[in-house]
C-alpha cells in the first residue's frame, strides 16, 4: 500500500493501462505538454509520446466523435473533456454515438471509449465550470458512468474502465483531487457495479457518491457523538447501480438518506429514492430523505456556492429528520 | 467561384475496361436496389416511415466506392445505401434491414439510417448530419496506429457543409496528418433547401484548402470522373495529407421517398435526369465498345435477380423477438 | 370552438402571436419555404415573411445559441429543432446560456426564447429520432418545460410561452400532430404550473403527460369497464410543476401511476414518482407504480419500437397491480 | 500565408488628437484595473480560484472598443475585463463582482467569467470557448430587425478558432447580412497550447473569406492601427457585410493569474514584453508632442484612483446574503 493523492492514483492506472495495452491512448485538450487542466496526466506525454498522449484543439463535440470513431476501429480511447459542464457541447456523440451504436448496430459494433472528466464545485469557478450533470448520463441507455470518492477507487475503476468494451463516462471531481489515500500496490481492477460501505452502522444508511462520500462521513461522526451508528454507502458506480447494496443497507437499518452534489429534481438523487421506495420500501422506518444540490444555476461569490450544495449540516439535520438523534428536526 | 483549377474531369484518363464496366456494375446495381427499396416502401413493407434514397447520386457511391480497398473504412450520411453496395454490402441483408427484419444487417434495431458491418469497413450510416465526420477521423486516427495504408472515408451531403464538426474535423485531421478523405455527396439540397439558401459562399475547395486538406471537386454525375480523381486523392490521403472531395450531383426522387419536392422545379429535375449516371456510363461504354447490348441486358437481369432474391429473404425473415429487446445495450451485460 | 389538428393549433398560436408582437421571430431548419418537418409553420412564411419566418441552415448549435443572443436583445424568437434528438447538439446553448444567463448576471440579463421541439415514438424512425430526452431539460434550473397532449393546449400553452419572459423548452409529440380536438376560438393564454384534470376518478391516479395522457385514458376506460374510476392528470407543464394537483389527486384516491414515455431511469418519472412520496406518501394505500420507457435505446423494428416504451396493457396492469380491478397482477 | 494583402497598418491615417489620447487613456485604464484585479487575487480577495487577464492585449481591446459607438452590442470570451472597460464598465461594480460581492454587476453570483450589462451593450462573458459567438450573430438578428446601424461584436480567443461554432456562426451573419463583427484576440495561446499547435492552417483570413465575411488582420500591440482596421470593418458591418478581424498581440501573464507559463520561453515573453501596446502609444504620443509627461503622469493617477476607489468599494460591499441563493432563477418566479 502507497499514500497518494486521487490525481496521482489516476494517473497511476492511465500509466499502468498505456503500459499494458498499446491500444489505449488518451486524447483531449491539455493533457499533453501541460499534464491536464488538473495535473492528472503530467509525465504522460514524455512516457509515451505524442501519438498516445494527444493533445487536441478545442474542439470538443469532434474530439469526443474522434474518440468514438478510434474506439470503433480497435484504439481504446480515453478522452478527456476538461470540465463536465461541456458535456452539453458533447452529448451529441456521448448519448446519441457512444451509447447507442453497440445496440442501433444489433452488437455489430462496441465503442471501448473512456470520457474522463471531473465537475463539481469548490473552486467558485462559476455556473459554467462547477456543475454535477451525471444524472444526463445516468438517463442514457448504453453508458456506465463511475464517479470515484477515493483514491483506490479512482485507481482500480479507472482501470476497469479502460478494460472495458462499453463506453464509460467517468467523472472525477475537482474538490478530491488533492485527496491521499492508500493505494494498492497491484493494479486491481475494481469491478463495476460493487458499492463499497465507506462505513458501518446500523441505524440508518446514507447512500452517495463522490465527494459526498466524504460529506456524509463527516456527518456520520457527528451523529456518532449522539449514540447513533451512520452507515454510508459509496455506490463508486451508477451504471451499473449495485442496488442489492442499497437494499441491503436499508433493510438493515430502516432509514435512507440520499445524498448527491447533482440539483435536485430529475436527477440521481430522485431515481435512488425511488428505487429504495420500490426495492425496499417495506423495510422503511421513516421517509426517504433527499439531501441534493439547489435548483438553482452555482453562484460564484463562496459562500453562495457553499449554500447551493450539500453540507454536512444538511446530511446532519436530515438524519435527525428521520427521527434520529438528540436534536429535534427544526422543520 | 474557382471552378476552373478544381474541377478534376478534364485530367482524367479512362480507367482500364474491366473498371469501366465494374463502375457500370456497381450503379446499376445500386439503382436496381434502391429503386425496389423505393417500390416496397410504397407498399409498406419496409420498417418505418423515413426512407432516403441516393437514387441519381450513384456515381458517387460508385466512383469513391471502387477506388476504395479492402479494408478501408468508411462513414455515411442517412442516404448511404448506394455507398454500401459500392463497398460489397449483403444485399440479403441489407434488404432484411430496411425492412426491420432479425436477419438485417443490424437485427432490425438499426434500421435504414443506421446499417454498419465493420467487417465491410462500414461505421455506420449516421442520422445526425454531420456526427459520422469525426467519427471518421477516428478511424483515421486507428488506421494510421494500426493499419498503414488504409484510408477512412466519411462521406456526408452537402448539408453537412454548414455543420461546425465538419471544419474541426478537418483541422484535426490534417494537424494530425491522419488518412480521411471527406466526401461531400452534394445533391444540391437539403431537404427543401438548396445549398445556396444555407451557405452564403460556395467556396468550399478553397475553404477547405485554408484548412490545410487537398481539396478537389468533380462532375458528381460522371462515374469515372469521379473514380479518377477519388483514386489520386484517396493515395494522397493514404500518405497522411487528408483530402476533400465535393462531388456534384442530384437526388432524382424527393427527401424521402415519398416528398414530391415542392421546393425545385420539374424543369431542374429534368436537366439533371438527362445526365443520368448510369445512362451516361451505359452509353459511353456502348459506344467505345467496351461493352455489348448482351452484357449490359445481363447485368440488369443479375441486377434485378440479387434485388429479388434479396426482397425474398427479406420478406421471410421474422421480426427479432420482443424479448430480444435488452440484448445489446452493453457488451457486458451482466454486469448490470 | 373549432375542432382541429394540434399542429394547426400550434400554428394559429404561432400565427396570433407573430400577428400581435412584431417581436417575435420564428426561425429554425426548414421552417419556410417547406413548412415545417411537421407541417406546423405551413403558410407562416407567406404570412409574415422572410425576416420574420427564417430557414436556417443545418447548424443546431448556432441556431439555439442566435436564438438567445437575440432573445437577450429585444426579439422573441421561437427557435425550432427539429427533433428532440438534436438537444445533444445543442445543450451548451440551452443548459448553459439560456437556462443560466438570468441567474448568472444577477437579473441583469433576460432569455425569452422558445425552443420548439417534438419528440416520441411511433415512426419507427430509429434511436436518433425516437427520443423523449424532457428529463435532461427538467433537471436543469432555468428552463420552463412543456409538454402538451391536446390541441387546446398546444395553442395555449404555445401563446404562454411565447410571452413568457424565461426561456421555454416546448416539446410536441410526433405522433399528436393529426389528432384533433376542440380549441377556443380566442386566444387564451393557458397559465403554466397547472395541470388537467383529464379524467376524473377516485381510484387511483395517473399522473403523466403528452402523449401518454391518451395511452393513460384509454387504459383508464379499460379499467371502467372493470368498475375502477381511474383520474388522469395531465401535468402540461413540467416546470413549473403543478405539485398541489398531484398531491391532491393522490390524497383523494390513496394510489398513483406514473407514466412516462422516456426512459426509466433517472427521469421525470423517478422524479414524480419521489415527489408523490414526499408530499403524499402517508396518504399511499399502495407502493407507486412506475410506467416508463425501458432503458434501451429506441429499436427501429415496429414491434420492438412499441415495445420499448408504455402501452395501455402496462398500464392497466399497473394499476392493476396496486390491488384494483378483477384481474390480478402477474408479478 | 497571404499576410500582406490583409495587415491594415500600412494604410491607417492617425485618428484626430484626442482619440489618440482616448486610446492611450483607455488601455492605461485597462492596465491598471488588470494589474489590481491580480494583485487582489495574489492577496485572495476575488471570488475563485480562475483569474484571467488581458494585460498586453489592451491595444485590442482599446481599439475596437472606441471604434464601436453608443448602443453597439458585444460579448465576450473569459479574457473580457479590458473589453467591457473600453466600453465604459463602471470599475466599482466590476471590481466588487470580481471580489463576489452584492454591488457587483452581477451581485457576485456571475463572477470574473460572466460580467454582462446590456445597459451598455454587454450580452456577456461567456465561461464556453465559443459560445458568446453565435449569441452576438443573435445580437445582429436583432439588431438588423430592430435598431438599424448598431453593430454587434464577438470578442474570443484564438482557441476559438477551432470550435466549430464559429464557421456556422460567420455563415449565418453573411447569410442572413448581419451587421456582426469577429473579431480574434489572438494571444498566441490557448492555455499552453501555441495556436500552430491547435490549427494545421493559419489561413485564417482567407478561410474567412471563404465564408462570405470582409477579413483582415491587424498588429495587435499598435492601437491606433487597431482602431483604424476597426473603424474600417464595423462601418462595412453596419452596412449588413459581417466582419472578421484577426488582432494578433500577446497576454503578459499566464492563463491564470498564477500560471507560470512553462511552455512559453522567456525571450518569447520578452521580445512581446518590448511591445508592449500602452508604451509604444505612450512613447509615440510624447514623441508626437502629442500628450506632456505632465498630462500621462495625470492620466495614470486618474487610473489609479480609480482602482483605489474600486477596490473600497468592493472591499465594502457585503458579501448577498445566502437567502437570494433562489432569486433570479426565472423571471416569473411565482409560477414555480
Ligand atoms: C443534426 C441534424 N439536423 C437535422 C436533421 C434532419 N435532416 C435529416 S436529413 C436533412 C437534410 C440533409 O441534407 P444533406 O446533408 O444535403 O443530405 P441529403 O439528404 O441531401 O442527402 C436534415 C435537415 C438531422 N437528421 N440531423
Ligand atoms: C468549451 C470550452 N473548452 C475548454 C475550456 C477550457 N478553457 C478555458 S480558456 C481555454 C483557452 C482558450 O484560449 P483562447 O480562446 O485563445 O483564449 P485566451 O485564454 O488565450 O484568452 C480553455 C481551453 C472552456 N472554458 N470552454
Ligand atoms: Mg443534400
Ligand atoms: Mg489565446
Amino acid at each position: 500500500m502507497a499514500t497518494m493523492p486521487y490525481r496521482d492514483a489516476l494517473r497511476l492506472a492511465l500509466h499502468e493501462e498505456m503500459t499494458r495495452d498499446e491500444r489505449v491512448v488518451l486524447m483531449g485538450e491539455e493533457v499533453g505538454l501541460y499534464g491536464g487542466a488538473y495535473a492528472v496526466s503530467k509525465g504522460l506525454l514524455d512516457a509515451f509520446g505524442p501519438e498516445r498522449v494527444i493533445d487536441t484543439p478545442i474542439s470538443e463535440a469532434s474530439i469526443v466523435g474522434v474518440g468514438v470513431g478510434a474506439a470503433l476501429t480497435g484504439l481504446r480511447p480515453v478522452v478527456e473533456l476538461m470540465y463536465v459542464d461541456f458535456l452539453g457541447l458533447v452529448m451529441d456523440q456521448v448519448g446519441n454515438q457512444a451509447a447507442k451504436w453497440r445496440y442501433m448496430s444489433g452488437g455489430r459494433l462496441t465503442v471501448p471509449m473512456v470520457l474522463r472528466t471531473q465537475g463539481g464545485t469548490g473552486r467558485s469557478a462559476g455556473a459554467q465550470h462547477s456543475q454535477s450533470l451525471e444524472s444526463w448520463i445516468m438517463h442514457v441507455p448504453g453508458l456506465r458512468l463511475v464517479m470515484p470518492a477515493t483514491p483506490a477507487d479512482a485507481r482500480g475503476l479507472l482501470t476497469t474502465a479502460i478494460r472495458s468494451d462499453d463506453p464509460v463516462v467517468f467523472i472525477e471531481h475537482k474538490a478530491l483531487y488533492a485527496l491521499k489515500g492508500e493505494v494498492p500496490d497491484e493494479a486491481e481492477p475494481i469491478p463495476f457495479g460493487r458499492a463499497r460501505v465507506a462505513r458501518e452502522g446500523s441505524d440508518v444508511s446514507v447512500i452517495t457518491y463522490s465527494r459526498m462520500v466524504h460529506v456524509a462521513l463527516e456527518a456520520a461522526e457527528r451523529m456518532r457523538e449522539q449514540g447513533v451508528a451512520v452507515e454510508v454507502i459509496d455506490l463508486r458506480t451508477l451504471n451499473p447501480l449495485d442496488l442489492d447494496a442499497i437494499t441491503a443497507s436499508v433493510r438493515k437499518t430502516g432509514r435512507a438518506i440520499v445524498v448527491s452534489e447533482a440539483h435536485k429534481t430529475c436527477s440521481v438523487s430522485s431515481e435512488l429514492a425511488v428505487l429504495i421506495y420500490e426495492h425496499a420500501g417495506d423495510a422503511l422506518r421513516a421517509p426517504v430523505r433527499r439531501v441534493a444540490g439547489k435548483d438553482v444555476p452555482i453562484p460564484s461569490a463562496p459562500a453562495l456556492e457553499r449554500a447551493a450544495v450539500p453540507s454536512v449540516d444538511e446530511v446532519v439535520e436530515a438524519i435527525v429528520g428521520t427521527g434520529l438523534g438528540k436534536e429535534r428536526a427544526h422543520a | 467561384m474557382r471552378v476552373e483549377g478544381h474541377i478534376a474531369m478534364p485530367q482524367h484518363t479512362s480507367p482500364p475496361p474491366e473498371t469501366r464496366v465494374a463502375l457500370l456494375r456497381t450503379m446499376l446495381r445500386i439503382r436496381e436496389t434502391e429503386e425496389r427499396i423505393g417500390a416496397s416502401h410504397l407498399r409498406g413493407l419496409t420498417a418505418g416511415s423515413m426512407l432516403h434514397l441516393s437514387i441519381g447520386e450513384e456515381a458517387i457511391a460508385a466512383g469513391v466506392g471502387l477506388a476504395m480497398r479492402d479494408g478501408d473504412l468508411f462513414t455515411t450520411h442517412h442516404r448511404g445505401h448506394g455507398i454500401f453496395i459500392a463497398r460489397g454490402a449483403d444485399l440479403d441483408r441489407m434488404m432484411a434491414e430496411v425492412f426491420g427484419k432479425r436477419d438485417g444487417y443490424l437485427q432490425g434495431k438499426g434500421g435504414s439510417m443506421h446499417i454498419a458491418d465493420i467487417a465491410l469497413g462500414h461505421m455506420g450510416a449516421n442520422a445526425i448530419v454531420g456526427a459520422n465526420i469525426p467519427i471518421s477521423v477516428g478511424g483515421g486516427l486507428s488506421a494510421k496506429a494500426l493499419t498503414p495504408g488504409v484510408v477512412s472515408v466519411a462521406f456526408f451531403g452537402d448539408g453537412a457543409l454548414q455543420q461546425g464538426v465538419l471544419y474541426e474535423s478537418m483541422n484535426m485531421a490534417a494537424l494530425w496528418h491522419l488518412p480521411v478523405a471527406f466526401v461531400v455527396v452534394n445533391n444540391q439540397y437539403g431537404m427543401g433547401t438548396r445549398l445556396e439558401r444555407a451557405s452564403a459562399s460556395l467556396r468550399f475547395v478553397e475553404r477547405a484548402e485554408t484548412f490545410g486538406l487537398v481539396a478537389r471537386e468533380v462532375d458528381g454525375m460522371d462515374v469515372e470522373a469521379v473514380y479518377a480523381v477519388a483514386q489520386n486523392l484517396l493515395e494522397q490521403a493514404r500518405g497522411g495529407q487528408p483530402v476533400f472531395l465535393m462531388a456534384h450531383g442530384y437526388r432524382f426522387y424527393g427527401h424521402g421517398r415519398k416528398d414530391p419536392s415542392p421546393y425545385r422545379s420539374k424543369e431542374e429535375e429534368q436537366a439533371w435526369r438527362l445526365r443520368d449516371p448510369v445512362e451516361q456510363q451505359r452509353v459511353r461504354l456502348l459506344e467505345a465498345g467496351a461493352l455489348s447490348e448482351d452484357a449490359y441486358e445481363q447485368m440488369l437481369r443479375e441486377a434485378r435477380e440479387a434485388c429479388d432474391k434479396a426482397v425474398a429473404f427479406a420478406t421471410a425473415s421474422p421480426e427479432l423477438p420482443v424479448e430480444d429487446l435488452y440484448t445489446d445495450v452493453y457488451v457486458e451485460q451482466e454486469a448490470n
